[in-house]
């Protein structure tokens, strides 16, 4: 059954303009998107989860549920990175484990995305407080990442910086990138209250569209994952083991922590790929900032040259799979 | 005349631009969207969509006496987030 | 009723997206929007409201009214330049004067597509030949600030550079914006006079798409806006003064001739927005070009940084209670 | 007649907004898209062609007149060239005439789009395989000049370089533009046959987009042509004459051949256009490489500042007007 | 030989590039979206949507006879619309 | 220690990269959308969206010895391509 929701999402487009980029490293072509094209369909894509989110956040309000889940996501950002720290000490020292930690704590908005796809492909129903949980996992696993450094590291270190606090906070909260997608969400919450005639006029431009540009982007991040892949490879076989197994257990976590929230296999779904995807914008960024002592090559590497792609092809389905045997539908 | 070569991440390009600012640089001129390779590995244009971006490089005309101040400003900076500078001669039109 | 109009105004998604701007720069988040890509949405914005103008004003035609009422804004843009110069030369040189005169004289597109967006979420009617007059108030205003400075700047000039002429009108007439939007007009009106199944193929790209791009862009004008603000408060409080009374006393003057045009309340807050509005595209490039003595930051702050926010927050939901009052509806 | 489809197709926006950047730059006027959005539209155009002929192609299958006009076309592109260069060789030395050659055995992917766009208007139908000819037709061109140089050239080559066939047929294979071309087929392809809800998604994106950004990306191209139209008059009018009357004699084989076939005046029409259009993307990139001594002005001036705006203006039509007359409707 | 190094306002590289042209000079680079800082204030990238543009860096590398002569056809624009232009030494490979 | 300075053809800047990094540069780095002039004509940024693109732009800095392996590396490309090269003095901060 697995194998065949694998099928059912490798021969999407998305998926397939992903390959699509892969292969064109693989074979050396000259295809490439120049900057700042990408950036263009990734703040594209932000704005419109985010104002897609707003809207449907304003039709569920917040019950209950909507803010439990809310809840359990941030905890989980808060948790995860302090697990993945354990696993990664064994071989890395405490900057890189730290910086690692961080990025496996946080998310990452284009498997979100491409899970969302996937859902609608089996006409799974989600809910659009998912996205708020998105937005709020950033920050908090880039303040965990920063505590360990403090907690674990050498009292004395190398270049001496006492760790700016005011500036990491404003790094975690205000990264553009994360102030985006909750400004869009918090516009497209106020619109679908106050302006619903404006809710109609933006769905050309932030539903229509949003398939086609989510494949651009797809292929873009194909060509940019595989050319991460052999600077993973360089690092060795731990952090090659870690970028695999580390997101299956984190999302083995995030089914039994959904199972408990009660939430629908579509939700669910969404929420384990939240604790199973890991970052890389805002935290190599806030990283390399804060932890200049970590090797930003081993946090990038991990989380988009082999994490990302194996939650985009395997992993969606896989967890899929979990959620359909762990959570019955009622 | 000296001119001062700066190539680092722009994640810091703030930073540097005020240092240089309060060392008394005459002006300075900045590209951004630079690549390239230096002891800290390679800096991709790829890599700019996300927030980590690419390198900038900047160029600061000064008297040498500017310069030295410049320097005391500005390695701090280049030691603890990496990047290179290099010193030429330069005279105005 | 006006707060109630600003209200209605503030929560459309325009105007969230242009605040969400401003409040990055506020709260120094790193959201930027790098270049070209406002370029790109400037270029699709003038494009799209140009081809749609031509298709309406093929199918209104040129009437008396629609005559009358481009003569009156090229007007507008030939005489308020001059009440600006004498306004501005209390305090400041001619040179100054003359070219913060020319970019008030002139129109903001930006503001005008606010403005009809305004309009449509109120259902008021509008007419595509408002777009022709929107073209045509560019260029003149450079010609009268041209014009100020060979009459009143002393007669030997520091640079004595005699004016070029023919350099300038080219400028005027000929520079990429103006000549994009009034070439996709004419395109839009040939377009709807021989080819109407073309008209239908444009309409996702030009209509649909609009809302959304509309707000891309406004994001980033509201960071570029914000930018600027401090740069004007640095100038001093006569300019600030300024950019906020004199789009006020340019509206009311725009609201009795648009009545004395008899407009219909919808063109009629075109119209007097268009008398509102100051340039920041055509005019600053042309000041720069033909008047090196002005301070640039002072032209382009007092637009860009003031007067643009306070048309768009402020000054559309403003001259619509004018016009509501001014003009009874018939 | 042909003057009446010349001017139908002159009257349409895609070809009024190439005329608007001709005319832009005979005026002087300062309009430039910047870099790198032109990349972006030809892309976009890329992909969606692409698509859309993978989608066409899955329900047309591969049938015996697939097959044979797929064969014919790359025949056409090994062919052509060796024609080309024996009209070359009467004036220029084996280096240009090869490169010039080879760029006119290949095609040129915007005037294909805007002989579909000219057929959409005139209400003709053509056949998805048509893209599966646009995308093969590319590499073979590029092959042949590269052997065209091999035989003819004096033995002793100035720069002693033994031609690398691996680099060489990698870089014809494996151009970026053929490359997205190609995949794109493969996924609309295979998206057709497995994911028929993708194909809707994607609809928005590389269907009703389509037109507008063939507009947008024809006032770059208007643009870009008129700017190397000067170097073309530069070269003299043995070139000038060839980049207009090779691809009338290109065009008139196209047709007999096409009537061979029996292809539909649809089918038709876009094969007289791939035999008649001359290739500026992918070719010089690879001549570049391979024949550094050709001009690259001439090869590309040729091909891009007379071929493709006669094309596109008058070729397209009057080729319309040689398949109506030599193939009879049945 | 020797290497000019020009920076001033984009709107400018055109009559820059022709004056560049008619002095003789044997080539030259252009690197456009360059932003900076100068006795005129700032220049920045979220500018460059507006026509007025950003900097141009244009780089020369000739004869000092060529450098002569081509000082005198820049400098009345540098002159006039502000810019700057820096002299440094240079050897071909 | 030196800088060198090329300029030439993006589409050769994978290969000048490798002769660099083969030639033991310590680091380098790279301006793309440069356009120019030069001996082969004009460069302009309206081709960049043809496989063709515009020039780059490369510095170094390195000792003096690392140079002269530099530049027996890059000749060859220079001279079957077109592009220029040129060194001057220059020292880190
Ligand atoms: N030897 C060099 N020559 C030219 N550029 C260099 C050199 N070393 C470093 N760089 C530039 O400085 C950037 C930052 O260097 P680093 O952080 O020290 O690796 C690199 O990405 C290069 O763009
Ligand atoms: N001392 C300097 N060092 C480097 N670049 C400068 C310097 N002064 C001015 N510039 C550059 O020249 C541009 C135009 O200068 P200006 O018009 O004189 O303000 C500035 O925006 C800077 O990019
Ligand atoms: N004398 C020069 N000064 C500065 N740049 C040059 C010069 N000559 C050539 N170039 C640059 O090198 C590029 C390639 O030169 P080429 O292929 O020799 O025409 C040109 O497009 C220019 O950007
Ligand atoms: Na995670
Ligand atoms: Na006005
Ligand atoms: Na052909």
């Amino acid at each position: 059954m697995d194998t065949s929701l694998i099928l059912q999402n490798v021969l999407t487009p998305p998926v397939l303009f992903f390959f699509l980029g892969t292969i064109a490293v693989a074979l050396r072509s000259d295809l490439e998107i120049p900057a700042p094209l990408p950036k263009l369909f990734s703040f594209y894509l932000l704005l419109a989860i985010g104002f897609k989110g707003g809207l449907e956040l304003q039709s569920s309000g917040f019950g209950i549920q909507v803010l439990q889940t809310i809840f359990a996501a941030i905890l989980m950002s808060l948790i995860l990175p302090i697990i993945c720290f354990g696993v990664l000490r064994l071989k890395l020292d405490v900057y890189n484990s730290a910086a690692i930690a961080a990025a496996y704590g946080s998310i990452s908005a284009v498997t979100f995305i491409t899970a969302e796809s996937f859902l609608e492909n089996l006409n799974l129903h989600f809910d659009g407080f998912m996205v708020a949980a998105l937005a709020l996992m950033e920050s908090p696993a880039i303040i965990v990442g920063l505590l360990l450094v403090k907690v674990a590291a050498p009292k004395q270190r190398a270049n001496s910086k006492t760790i700016r606090w005011r500036a990491i906070l404003h790094e975690a909260m205000l990264n553009g990138s994360v102030y985006l997608l909750i400004g869009s969400l918090l516009i497209g919450f106020l619109t679908a209250t106050h302006n619903p005639s404006g809710v109609q006029k933006m769905q050309p431009f932030t539903g229509n569209l949003f398939y086609g540009a989510e494949c651009f982007f797809l292929l873009d991040m194909g060509i940019v994952a595989a050319k991460r892949l052999p600077r993973l490879l360089k690092a060795g076989s731990f952090l090659i083991g870690f970028a695999v197994a580390m997101p299956l257990f984190n999302a083995f976590i995030g089914v039994f922590v959904a199972k408990a929230l009660s939430l629908g296999p579509g939700n669910a779904l969404l929420f384990v790929v939240l604790c199973a995807s890991a970052s890389y914008i805002a935290v190599p960024a806030a990283m390399r900032m804060t932890v200049p002592e970590a090797k930003s090559s081993y946090y990038i590497s991990t989380a988009l040259g082999l994490t990302f792609p194996f939650n985009i092809v395997f992993g969606i389905p896989l967890y899929m799979g979990m959620v359909n045997k762990f959570i019955p539908i009622a | 005349m000296k001119r001062l070569d700066l190539i680092f991440s722009d994640r810091e390009l703030d930073a540097m631009l005020k240092a240089l600012d309060e060392g008394g640089a005459p002006g300075y001129t900045v590209i951004k969207h630079v690549t390239g390779k230096g002891p800290q590995g390679a800096v991709s244009e790829d890599m700019e969509f996300t927030d980590l971006g690419a390198n900038a490089h900047v160029i600061v005309f000064c008297d040498e006496k500017v310069l030295d101040k410049l320097i005391i400003n500005i390695k701090p900076i280049i030691n603890y987030y990496g990047g290179v500078g290099y010193i030429s001669e330069a005279n105005p039109i």
